[in-house]
């Protein structure tokens, strides 16, 4: 039971993190976008070896390990050449809307 | 066995380490292929750390990834030769080397990898490294373009691995050739190959999913581009071809098929107008990309009808357009060098400055649009063949159709490039930013050679195909 | 009877669990304000690590506390503030970057 | 083109047919996955198995430095592809550490009963990951939290683009490379390493990993927030 919770909770996290991948725009949405989704695959994998509460696969682990490294690396990277754009001051007007939200 | 060769290259720093590493890498792919060619293109495998397939990971070689291989060593041979003489800047220099080695052993792992969650490691490797090296130029457009390459790479990715986690919960393996007996052709097995589909469709750039491509490619530094268009996207294809077509077949169906194979046809056209109405010359190029990378989806509901003809003609066209557009990129990115733009309208009387690399952009060039003595004329020859024998002529109307506007596009550039210069708007080419184009002038001779040498190349893919059974087709 | 109560109570748990991650994750992505998803993902990621631990997967949980919430937050964070900086240097008319 | 600084208008209507796509999809999923049976968990058997040729009784360590080994490996190439990426957008700041003393001193004291705890604690998660959960990647990550804290006080390792640093950005390949060629000649195997030294192995990898780990992801933090102001009251 538990672990088909998890399946369904780690499915509505990707979908959720889709969802907001393709609809958001600025960086720190799409970044936090593509970090939910991995969050549900992890999730996905662990849940699986969830379902032999007795006999855990930590295989999985070990992938989900790995998968959350990768995860970091990709977001540092993203993080980084972001930082690098230069502002354009055209968008002046789009920022001051932004900033009274 | 090759794996040793390509590992401790990663930290080298020096020019002339690398092309020797090259050398050596290359030769490891012929020892690989005569290798295959004596053991009758029978799959081979080899366990990494003594742990056999379910619990280790195990590499697997066959006819189609040698073939992959030897033509992996050889162009980034020729782009390794090239970018020794291309980057001037010491500080481009120092991060080129070892990103270009990351992404050569990438590339490598997943020709070799038998493993699916390695294969995830290795498109993450192979993605990041390519980011990297698109934005060493550290312009404002190269990084916006980089910025934006990583992000789609990081979504395709992340689908890619969705699709593998849903395999390993149905089936608890990763192995791929254990996979291949244990597949079924569930609803989950065919949800997975979907996410995993698309996520590589968004990597390989097919039609609607190719919007990043172009900024991507013309915006990185020539040898780049070269890689990224060579290398990089064959790598994904390989991927989605060798799951569509031996590892998860039992899940896929013809329609899906046909979709992608219809996506394929619209690339070719788009791309090719794209191509013709662009400005710029490495745009062209790039566009001209997602037209050729039209073409390989074509292959896909033939595949699936008549396996025999179509896997030649895959590996064929694949070879053969990794050699013309590492050669047509490398002349592009020596004319944008030396005269300092790329713009098309500026270039006429352009050959009489820089014949070299107008003249190899023309032999690539004729090997992209397929006309005769090229290996682009044989990859298209093979199928329109396999078009036929799987009775849906109409996929011919596109390869006639994109060859026709490829040569329309090229002709384009060339045409104005043969014309006497009009006063006004002569362009001043400066020699000592001259890059050393040898090396493309090899691939494109090579384009030419198996052109003419056919059976080489396909005499091995049928070597493959005698022991491979295909499960697909009726 | 005590077994019974004690998987209806983990269960509930569970269930609660899961609830708040898919609120934090609304929050994190449907928000306009980007400080705000920020501390929402740290938060949601401080979750994520009781939820691996409910599915028994401890290492996983440690790495996640130390690097999915805690790394990547202060990533997020750096670069916010770097971003908020020049957003308003390119306000005030300053241009020194 | 991605805009990373602006929203797009998007039309409502696209909007909710993403969100419809996107729901319908996953619903299929949902049920697709309810209905159909999970694997029969043979990788568990196998793991307990092996797990005794492996020198570690953590099976996550076993699998990661063991089975998976090449993963791991390449994972190290992946993070050190990032720190390559990273190194050149580095600008460094020289602080008078002195100075900081006095003006933020409770802070100053906190951080300095802190970082060497959590060092400690990261020598640790290392030592203990061979047996308990624990191992590289959260020693690795425990480090950099250290780092993170000394820069919240301005006081950061400067001359980063020192031998020094690259050699701890790629020690972990470095070390994965000698691993690999003693093991190669001890078992003439391909990344095994001979079963009764492969626990040492393993640790002496894990030790590079969590070093490289931690270094390639405090240039990352480093390199992402930039340059701090000059004046000293902004650096909370």
């Amino acid at each position: 039971m538990q672990a088909e919770l998890y399946t369904i909770c780690a499915v509505i996290l990707f979908a959720l993190g889709l969802i907001a991948f393709l609809v958001r725009d600025g960086v720190f949405h799409k970044v936090l976008a593509l970090n939910v989704m991995g969050i549900g695959i992890f999730m996905l994998f662990l849940s699986t070896s969830a379902f032999y509460p007795m006999a855990i696969d930590s295989v999985t682990h070990a992938l989900v390990l790995t998968g959350i490294i990768v995860a970091v690396a990709g977001t540092a990277l993203a993080l980084n050449l972001a930082a690098q754009i230069k502002l354009e001051p055209l968008s002046k007007e789009q920022k001051s809307c932004d900033k009274s939200h | 066995m090759s794996i040793v060769c390509f590992l401790i290259k990663s930290t080298s720093v020096l020019k002339w380490l690398s092309i020797v590493a090259a050398i050596v890498q290359l030769l490891f792919a012929v020892f690989i292929i005569v290798f295959m060619v004596s053991q009758d293109g029978t799959t081979v495998s080899y366990v990494i750390g003594g742990w056999s397939a379910p619990l280790g990971i195990s590499l697997s070689l066959n006819a189609f990834s040698s073939i992959m291989l030897v033509m992996l060593t050889t162009v980034s041979l020729a782009i390794t030769w090239y970018s020794a003489t291309y980057f001037k800047d010491e500080k481009e220099a120092k991060q080129f080397w070892p990103l270009s080695w990351l992404l050569n052993t990438a590339l490598c792992g997943i020709f070799l990898s038998g493993d699916l969650f390695n294969l995830y490691v290795m498109l993450e490797l192979m993605g990041l490294a390519g980011v990297s090296l698109i934005a060493i130029s550290k312009s404002q457009n190269a990084i916006k373009a980089a910025y934006q390459y990583l992000v789609i790479g990081l979504f395709g990715s992340l689908l890619f691995l969705f699709g593998v986690a849903l395999i390993y919960r149905s089936y608890g393996v990763l192995d791929m050739t254990i996979l291949t007996d244990v597949v079924e052709g569930t609803l989950i097995s065919q949800l997975a190959l979907g996410f995993i589909t698309v996520g590589l469709l968004l990597k390989t750039a097919l039609y609607p999913l190719h919007f990043w491509l172009p900024d991507a490619h013309s915006s990185a530094p020539a040898p780049v581009s070269a890689l990224l268009s060579a290398l990089v996207l064959k790598g994904t294809f390989y991927i989605l071809f060798s799951l569509w077509f031996s590892i998860l077949t039992p899940a896929t169906t013809f329609v899906g098929a046909s979709i992608i194979g219809a996506l394929g046809a619209m690339a070719i056209i788009w791309g090719s107008i794209k191509a013709f109405t662009t400005d710029r010359l490495k745009l062209l190029v790039a566009y001209s990309t997602i037209a050729q990378i039209g073409y390989l989806f074509l292959l896909f509901p033939l595949m699936y009808k008549y396996p025999t003809t179509t896997f030649g003609a895959a590996a064929y066209f694949i070879v053969a357009h990794a050699c013309a557009k590492a050669a047509m990129f490398m002349a592009a990115g020596n004319i944008q060098k030396m005269s300092g733009h790329d713009e098309i309208n500026r270039m006429s009387g352009i050959v009489a400055k820089l014949p070299i690399s107008i003249f190899i952009f023309a032999i690539a060039g004729v090997s992209l649009m397929g006309l005769p003595p090229s290996g682009g004329f044989i990859a298209k020859w093979l199928i329109f063949n396999s078009a036929l024998q799987s009775n849906q002529w109409w996929w011919i109307i596109f390869i006639v159709g994109g060859g026709l506007l490829s040569s329309s596009y090229l002709f384009r550039v060339l045409n104005l490039a043969f014309t006497a210069p009009k006063l006004d708007n002569e362009t001043e080419v400066d020699p000592t930013a001259a890059t050393g184009l040898s090396s493309a002038m090899i691939l494109a001779v090579i384009t030419i050679i198996i052109g003419l040498n056919a059976m080489w190349i396909l005499n091995i893919i049928d070597l493959g195909l005698a022991s491979a059974t295909f499960k697909g087709g009726e | 009877m005590s077994t019974e109560l004690t998987f209806g109570l983990s269960l509930i748990f569970d269930v609660v669990l899961i609830i708040c991650i898919v609120i934090l994750a609304l929050g994190t992505l449907f928000n306009r304000s980007v400080f705000t998803s920020i501390v929402l993902f740290i938060s949601l990621g401080l979750m994520i690590t009781i939820a691996w631990v409910r599915l028994g997967a401890i290492d996983v949980a440690i790495a996640e506390a130390a690097i999915g919430a805690g790394l990547t937050g202060a990533l997020l964070l750096g670069a916010w503030k770097r971003f908020e900086k020049k957003k308003s240097q390119l306000l005030s008319g300053a241009n020194d970057d | 083109m991605i805009e990373p600084f602006s929203e797009r208008k998007l039309h409502p209507i696209l909007v909710l047919s993403v969100v419809a796509v996107v729901s319908l999809i996953s619903a299929l999923l949902i049920y697709a996955l309810l209905q159909e049976n999970v694997h029969n968990n043979e990788m568990y058997n196998l793991v307990m198995e092996k797990i005794h040729l492996t020198g570690v009784s953590n099976p996550v360590t076993a699998v990661l430095l063991s089975f998976r080994v090449y993963d791991t490996l390449l994972e190290f190439a992946v993070l050190f592809c990032v720190s390559i990426a990273c190194l050149p957008y580095l600008k460094l700041n020289k602080i008078n550490i002195q100075h900081i003393k006095i003006a933020h001193s409770q802070l100053f004291t906190l951080v300095k009963a802190l970082v060497p705890l959590v060092i400690l604690l990261s020598g640790y998660m290392l030592w203990v990951g061979s047996f308990k959960p624990g191992g590289a990647f959260q020693a690795g990550a425990l480090l950099t939290g250290a780092g993170l804290l000394l820069s919240l006080l301005n006081i950061e390792f400067t001359k980063t683009r020192s031998l020094f640093w690259r050699l701890l950005f790629s020690l972990s390949l470095i070390f994965f490379l000698i691993a690999i060629c003693y093991g190669y000649f001890a078992t003439s195997t391909f990344l095994l390493f001979p079963s009764e030294l492969s626990g040492g192995i393993i640790l002496f990898i894990e030790f590079a990993a969590t070093l490289s780990i931690a270094a390639t992801l405090y240039l990352c933090y480093l390199s992402v927030r930039g340059r701090k102001e000059r004046e000293v009251g902004d650096a909370s």
